[in-house]
C-alpha cells in the first residue's frame, strides 16, 4: 500500500476497522469537547462569576482572580490516561506541574509565606494605641468555634468541622492551612467559602452591625488614637510573638511569620528584606496558592453537597462572628464611662478580613455622622482577629486528633 | 485495549511503522493547529462588535478625557512638582499600598510639595541604611 | 496510652461523643483566644509606659526638628533638586546598595546635581538595554 | 615518627607507597587538570562562544549567558567520586545543588512559570486588532510536522522526533517543556537549538522572506491597525484559553499559564501580581532554567551525532517555517481585494520568536520603503505564533505515546 | 579500594591519624588556595595588557564625552526636566519593557515633557489600584 | 447525662477521673508554659540579644535579625507528640513548614544562591587594578587551616574539624555549605558562631592590626587605583571561574554561582537578571536561610559543650585570619620599593567578611592619617577573601572523606 493511499485512510480513520488507532476521530475524543461533563461546565461557570466579580465589583481581585482563572484551568475537560495535567494526575509517578504547584498548599507551606508579607505590611500601631480594642478581634472568633459545632451536628468529623469551623475566622490563609492539615478533601470548598465570604464583608456586615446598634450608639466619637513610638513598634511583635506562641503552641508557624515579617519591617535596618517579603514573595505565593486552590475545584470533588453545607455554615459563622465583635463592644461599655465609650460598631471589624471589615466600619460610621471617622480605630480589632484566628488555629491543630 | 498496547510497542520499534504514525500525527497536529486559531479570529472579530455595542460610547469619553490632560502646557515649577508627583505614583507605590493598612495614610490628604520637602530629611537618615550585607 | 487512642477512635467515629468533644474544643479553643488576647491588652499599656520612660525625651526632640524640615519654603530649583534626590533615595537604592562594594562611591561627595547632569547621558547608553527577551 | 618529619612525607606523597593516601600529587590528580578530557574543553568553548555572541551580537542575551556559563560550569571536570557536584550526580542519595536546579526543568516545572511571565508581559492588541494575520501563526507551524517526519526518517524514535519537532515552533520553552517530558536525554541539544536558532532568526529568516517574494509584494502597505478597547482585552485571554484549551487538553498547562499571566495584565486590578510575574519570579526562572540547561550538557550526553542531526534538522526546521508563514499570507492574498491585502513579509513573524521574527519583517520592510512599518501587524502573528506551537506540543504529548 | 575503606574507617576513629591526615588536609588545602589566587594575580596583569592594546583608544573616547556630558551647566528647568528623565529611566524601565511587546511603544517618540504631563492623570486612576489585599 | 452539666464537668476537668482527656487543664499542660525547660529560655535570650545587637549595634543585621527571630521561634516549648512544628519533626511521615524551609539550609541550595547575589553585587574592580592584594586574600586563610588543626586536637573528627575551620573564612555561606555537606548537627552553631564573629569584626581586628604594625607602617600611602575598563571586567568572572574551578572542582558550586552572578551584572546585557539575582531572590534567601537557621538551634542540640568549642574556636581563627593578612602584607612588602609598599593594615581585610573588614581598615588607615583612605584598597584583599575561602571550602569538600 502506498503512504499516500494510508494518508487518506487515516483521514476517514478506516485503517483498522476494528482497533484503536490514531486519526482525526480518535483524537476528538480526547479533546475537550469529547470528555466534557455537566460538571465541567458548571465549575468553569463559577470561575468566570469569580474573575467577574473580582474585576467589576473589586471583591478581593488578588487572589479571586488567580483562584477563578485555576477553576477554569483545573475543570477543562482531558483524558487522564493519556497525561498528567491536573493537581492530582500521577501517571507512572510523574507529577503534572498544577501538582507541584499545590503542593504548596497541600504541605502547609504558602499559607505561612503570605503571613509572613502580611506582616511585612501591617501597621500596628492602632492596635498598640488603644490595646482594650484587642478584645474585640477576640470577641469575634466565638464564630469559629459555633461554627465547628453546627459542622459537627450537620455530620462532618472534629477535623472537618474544625477546618469549617475557621472560615469564621474571615482569614483565608489560616482557613487553607488548617484544612490542609485537617480535611484535605475540603479544603477547595473551604479556601472558595473563607474567601468568597471575605470579598462579601461589604454586603454581609451592614444589616447585622445595624440591627445590633442603636442610633446613639453608632453616633459614639472616639478619642484620637495616640501617636506611637517606633521603639513601641519594634518591640510590640517579639512581645505578642512570645506571648500569644507560648499560650497555643500549635500557631507557632503562623504567628511567627506575621511577627517575624512585622519585625523586619519596624526594624529599620532590615528594609529591604521586608520590601521583598510584602513585594516579590507575597506576590508569587499569592499567585501559585491562588491558582493552585483553583485547580484543586475539580467538579468531582467539589459539586457535592458537603460543599453546599460548607458555604451555608460560612455564611452562619461570618453572621456570628461580626455579631460577636459588636456585642461584645457593647459588653465593654458597660465598664467605661462617657469618653471612653467604643463604638460598637468598630467591633465588627474583629472578624479579620482586612481591610475589608475596617473600611466596612468607616463607611457606616459616616453614614449617621460625616465626619466620625472610625477607620484608625476599626485597624485594631481588624489585625487584632488575625491574631486571635491564628490562636484558634493553632488550639485546633494541637487540640483535636489528627 | 491490548491491541492498543500491541500497537504502541510496533510504533517506537519498527521504523516504517514510526514514519507511518508519524503521518497521522503531523496530521493531526496541523490540523488542530489551524483549527485552533481559525476559531479564534472567528470568534474576536465577533468579540469586538459586541464589546463596540455595549461599551462603545463610554471609550470615546474617555479617550478625549485623555486629550485634555495631555495637552496642558506647564510652567517649569509645575514640571518639578509633577516629576515628583510620578516619582511617588511609581517609587512610593510600595510605600503607599504598605500604608494603607495604616490609618495615618488616610488622614492626610495627599501633598507632593510637603512630600518633596521631606526629601532631604529622608536623604540623611536614610544613608545610614544603604549597606549591603545580606550574607 | 490505650484509653487515649481508643477514645480518639470513638472520638471520629460516633456523633454524640464527638459533639461532646466539640463542645470541650470550643470552650478550650475560646478560652485560649481570649486568654491571649487579654494578656496582650495588658502587656501593651506596661510596654507603653516603660518605653515613655526611657525613651520619652528624644522623641519629643526628633518630632520637633522633623517639624523644622517641614515647614521650609522652598524655590522652584530646590524643589526640582529634591525631587531627583527623591528620586535617588527611593530609586537609585539598589544601585547605591551595590556600589557600596565598590570604592568609586566612597570617592566622591554625594552631589544629586551632577546626578541629574548625568540623566541624559544613562538615558542614551540605557536605552540598548531596553528589550525583552526572557524567554 | 616526629609530626615534622612526617610533614615532610606528605609533601613528597611517599608516606604510604602503595595505597591510596591523600597528598599534593594525589590531589592534583583530582582537580580540573587531573580529570580533563578533550569533550570538557570543546564544550567550554561552545558556552564561550555563546557568552561572546549574546554579549556583543545580542543574540537572546537572557538565555544564552545563563545557558553558556552553565556549559562551562556544568563541563569543568572533575571526580564524581569524591562528591556530587553535576547535574545528575547522586553519591549515597545525596543531591548535588545542580541537580536540584535542574529539577525544576526535569519536571516540567519551569517553561510554564516562563510562560506566566510572557503572557503578564505581553500585549495582544496586535492580534486582536487583525485576527486574520492569526493564520499566518498557525501556517509557521508546518515546521515543527515536517521536522517531526525527518527525524523519524534520520532514525529518531517517536517522542524524540515529537521534541526535535519542537523546536521549529521557535518557542525555548515550549521546546524545553516538551523534550523534558519526551525525550530527556535530548533535552540539552533541543534546548541550545531551539535558542541559538532563536538568535539567529536575524540570519536566517531575510534570505528565505526575499526568495519567496516579489519586490511589489514586499512594498504592500497595510491598514493602520484599530484601537483595542480594555474590556476585549481582558476578555481575550479567558476566551482563547477556553477555546484552544479544550482542542488540545494537553496544552492546559503551557496555555493556562500563559493566559492566565496575560489576565493578571490586562484585568486591571491585580497589578502587582503581573508586575511579579513578568519581573521577579520571571527573572530568576530564566536565570535557573537557562543555567540549568547549561550544565546539562556534559561532554559525554551532548557531543554525539544525534545532537549534530538536532541541529542540522532544527534549521531546516526554522526555515520551513519561515516559508509557511511567508507563503500562506501569499495563499490568503488570494482571496483579499487591494486595501486589505497582506504584506507577505509579515508571514515570517508567524514562527514566534517574539520580538525578534517581528523585528526582523520591520527591517526588511523598510528596506523596500523607509515608512512603511510593518512591526505592529507582525506581532500578530508572532504571539500567534507562540499559541499555535503551544497547540502543537499539547497534541503532540497527548497522542504521541509516552 | 579495600584499604581506602579501611584507611577511612581510622581516620575518623582514631586521634593521632585523624591531627596527621589534618596536617596533610591543611598543607594541600593552603597550598591550592595560594596556588588559585597566585595564577589569578598573575594572570590578570596580562588580561589588563590584552584590553589595553586592543580596546584602548575606545576607552580615551568614552571618557571624554562622558567629561562633557557632566561638564554642562543647566537651568532649573533642564534640571527639572532631566530628573524626570532620570525616573524614566530607572523606574519605567520595567514598563518600558512591557511595551516593547507591543506596537504602541515604537511609534512615538520618546517625550519626557509629555509623560511629565500625563502624570497627573495615572495620579489619579493609580489611585483606585493602591490596595493591599493581597491574602 | 445533660449537656450543661457536662459542660461544667469538663471545664474543672473530671469527666473522666482516670483517663487522658480534653480540658483545659490538659491544654494547659501542652501549652509553652507546662513544657517550657530553662534551655529554652536561655536560648530565647540568646536570640533576643542578637535582635538588640543587629538593631542596636547594627551587627550585620540581615542575617542576626532572621536567625534571632529563628532562634526564639525554634525554641518555643510545645508538645512535639502533637503536630509537627519544628525543623526536624516527622509524624507520621508529615513535614512541617519549618522542615520545608530546613530543607534549603541541608541540602546545601541556598548558601549557592546567595552566592549568586553577592556576585551580582560585587564590584571586582579594586581587585582588577592591583591584582598582587589578591595574596593577602590567600593568606588570610591560613585561620581556616589552623583552626582545622585546633578543633582536631580539641577531640572534633575530622569532617567536624573542616567544617569548624571554615569559620575562620568569615563567610556565612560558605560556612554553612560546608558545614551542611559535612557534619549537619553542628551547622547551627557554626552558622552562628560565624554570623556573631563576622558582626563582631570591628571589635576582634582592631587591637590585632594594632599590635603586628608599627606607627610608619600604619601611615603608608598606596598609589591611587587604576580605572578598569568594561572588557576587563566583563572578562574577569570567566577567566577567574575558569581557573579556580579548574584548581578546586570541589567549589564549582559556590564559585560557578558567585562569578555567574557577576556575569549577570557586568555583561551589560543581562540588567534585569542581575538586578532579580541580588535583589528579590537574595532577600527571600536570606530571609528564610537566616530563620531556618535560627529555627535549627533547639535548645537540646545547641546548648553542649561543643558549641561553647565552636564558638572559642571560631574567635581564634578571626584572630588566625587577621593575623595572617597582616603580616603577609608585611612579608609583600620586604619585596616591593618605596612608592608600591602596601599598607600593612588593608591585609586585615583580606578575611572576607565584606565589606566589614575593609570599612575597619579604612576606620584605622584614617585614625593615623585623616586623608589616607585605605577603603578603596581593602576591597581587593576582601573579595579575594571570599573566593579564597571558597577555594578552600571546595578543596576540604572533596579530600576529607565524607
Ligand atoms: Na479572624
Ligand atoms: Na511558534
Ligand atoms: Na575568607
Amino acid at each position: 500500500m502506498s503512504i499516500s493511499s494510508k494518508l487518506v485512510m487515516w483521514i476517514t480513520g478506516s485503517l483498522q476497522g476494528d482497533s484503536q488507532h490514531l486519526d482525526l476521530l480518535s483524537y476528538l475524543g480526547d479533546t475537550g469537547f469529547g470528555q466534557v461533563e455537566p460538571g465541567n461546565v458548571i465549575m468553569i461557570v463559577i470561575g468566570l462569576i469569580m474573575i467577574y466579580l473580582a474585576i467589576k465589583k473589586d471583591y478581593e481581585p488578588l487572589l479571586l482572580i488567580p483562584i477563578g482563572f485555576g477553576i477554569i484551568a483545573g475543570n477543562i475537560p482531558y483524558n487522564p490516561a493519556l497525561m498528567p495535567i491536573g493537581y492530582q494526575d500521577v501517571l507512572g509517578g510523574q507529577q503534572s506541574v498544577f501538582s507541584l504547584f499545590y503542593f504548596g498548599v497541600k504541605s502547609g507551606l504558602f499559607p505561612p509565606l503570605i503571613f509572613l508579607g502580611i506582616g511585612a505590611m501591617t501597621d500596628f500601631s492602632a492596635l498598640l494605641s488603644n490595646p482594650k480594642l484587642l478584645l474585640l478581634g477576640a470577641a469575634a472568633q466565638i464564630g469559629i468555634f459555633i461554627t465547628l459545632l453546627g459542622s459537627l451536628l450537620l455530620g462532618f468529623n472534629l477535623q472537618e468541622a474544625a477546618s469549617i469551623g475557621i472560615i469564621g475566622g474571615a482569614d483565608g490563609p489560616t482557613a487553607i492551612f488548617v484544612a490542609s492539615q485537617m480535611a484535605p478533601t475540603l479544603l477547595g470548598a473551604i479556601a472558595i467559602a473563607a474567601y468568597s465570604y471575605m470579598g462579601l464583608v461589604p454586603v454581609i456586615q451592614p444589616p447585622i452591625m445595624r440591627l445590633l446598634t442603636t442610633k446613639e450608639e453608632r453616633l459614639i466619637k472616639m478619642k484620637p488614637v495616640r501617636q506611637v513610638s517606633q521603639t513601641e513598634k519594634i518591640l510590640f511583635p517579639i512581645i505578642a510573638f512570645l506571648i500569644t506562641a507560648f499560650i497555643a503552641p500549635g500557631a507557632i508557624t503562623l504567628l511567627g511569620m506575621l511577627f517575624f515579617g512585622n519585625l523586619l519591617k519596624e526594624s529599620g535596618v532590615t528594609g529591604r528584606l521586608a520590601k521583598s517579603a510584602q513585594g516579590s514573595l507575597n506576590n508569587v505565593v499569592v499567585i501559585l496558592l491562588g491558582f493552585a486552590v483553583g485547580t484543586s475545584t475539580q467538579a468531582s470533588y467539589f459539586l457535592t453537597f458537603d460543599s453546599l453545607k460548607i458555604f451555608v455554615l460560612g455564611a452562619i459563622s461570618f453572621s456570628i462572628a461580626t455579631a460577636g465583635g459588636v456585642l461584645f463592644a457593647k459588653f465593654i461599655n458597660l465598664f467605661l464611662k462617657g469618653g471612653n465609650k467604643i463604638n460598637p460598631l468598630v467591633g465588627a471589624a474583629g472578624v479579620s478580613a482586612v481591610p475589608d471589615a475596617a473600611r466596612v466600619v468607616e463607611v457606616e460610621g459616616r453614614r449617621y455622622d460625616k465626619n466620625n471617622h472610625l477607620l484608625m480605630h476599626a485597624m485594631a480589632p481588624n489585625v487584632a482577629g488575625v491574631i486571635g484566628s491564628a490562636i484558634a488555629a493553632g488550639v485546633l491543630l494541637s487540640i483535636v486528633p489528627h | 485495549m491490548m491491541s492498543a498496547a500491541f500497537m504502541s510497542i510496533i510504533v517506537v520499534q519498527s521504523s516504517p511503522v514510526d514514519i507511518e504514525s508519524g503521518l497521522g500525527i503531523a496530521l493531526v497536529g496541523m490540523t488542530t493547529v489551524f483549527f485552533g486559531l481559525v476559531i479564534l479570529s472567528l470568534v474576536l472579530p465577533a468579540l469586538e462588535r459586541w464589546v463596540e455595542d455595549r461599551f462603545g460610547l463610554d471609550r470615546k469619553k474617555k479617550a478625549s478625557l485623555l486629550q485634555q490632560d495631555t495637552d496642558k502646557s506647564m510652567t517649569p515649577v509645575e514640571v518639578a512638582a509633577v516629576s515628583a508627583a510620578i516619582h511617588v505614583h511609581f517609587c512610593l507605590l510600595d510605600q503607599i499600598e504598605n500604608m494603607k493598612l495604616t490609618w495615618e495614610t488616610h488622614e492626610k490628604p495627599f501633598t507632593p510639595w510637603r512630600l518633596a520637602g521631606r526629601a532631604e530629611h529622608i536623604q540623611e537618615s536614610g544613608s545610614l541604611q544603604n549597606r549591603v550585607r545580606s550574607r
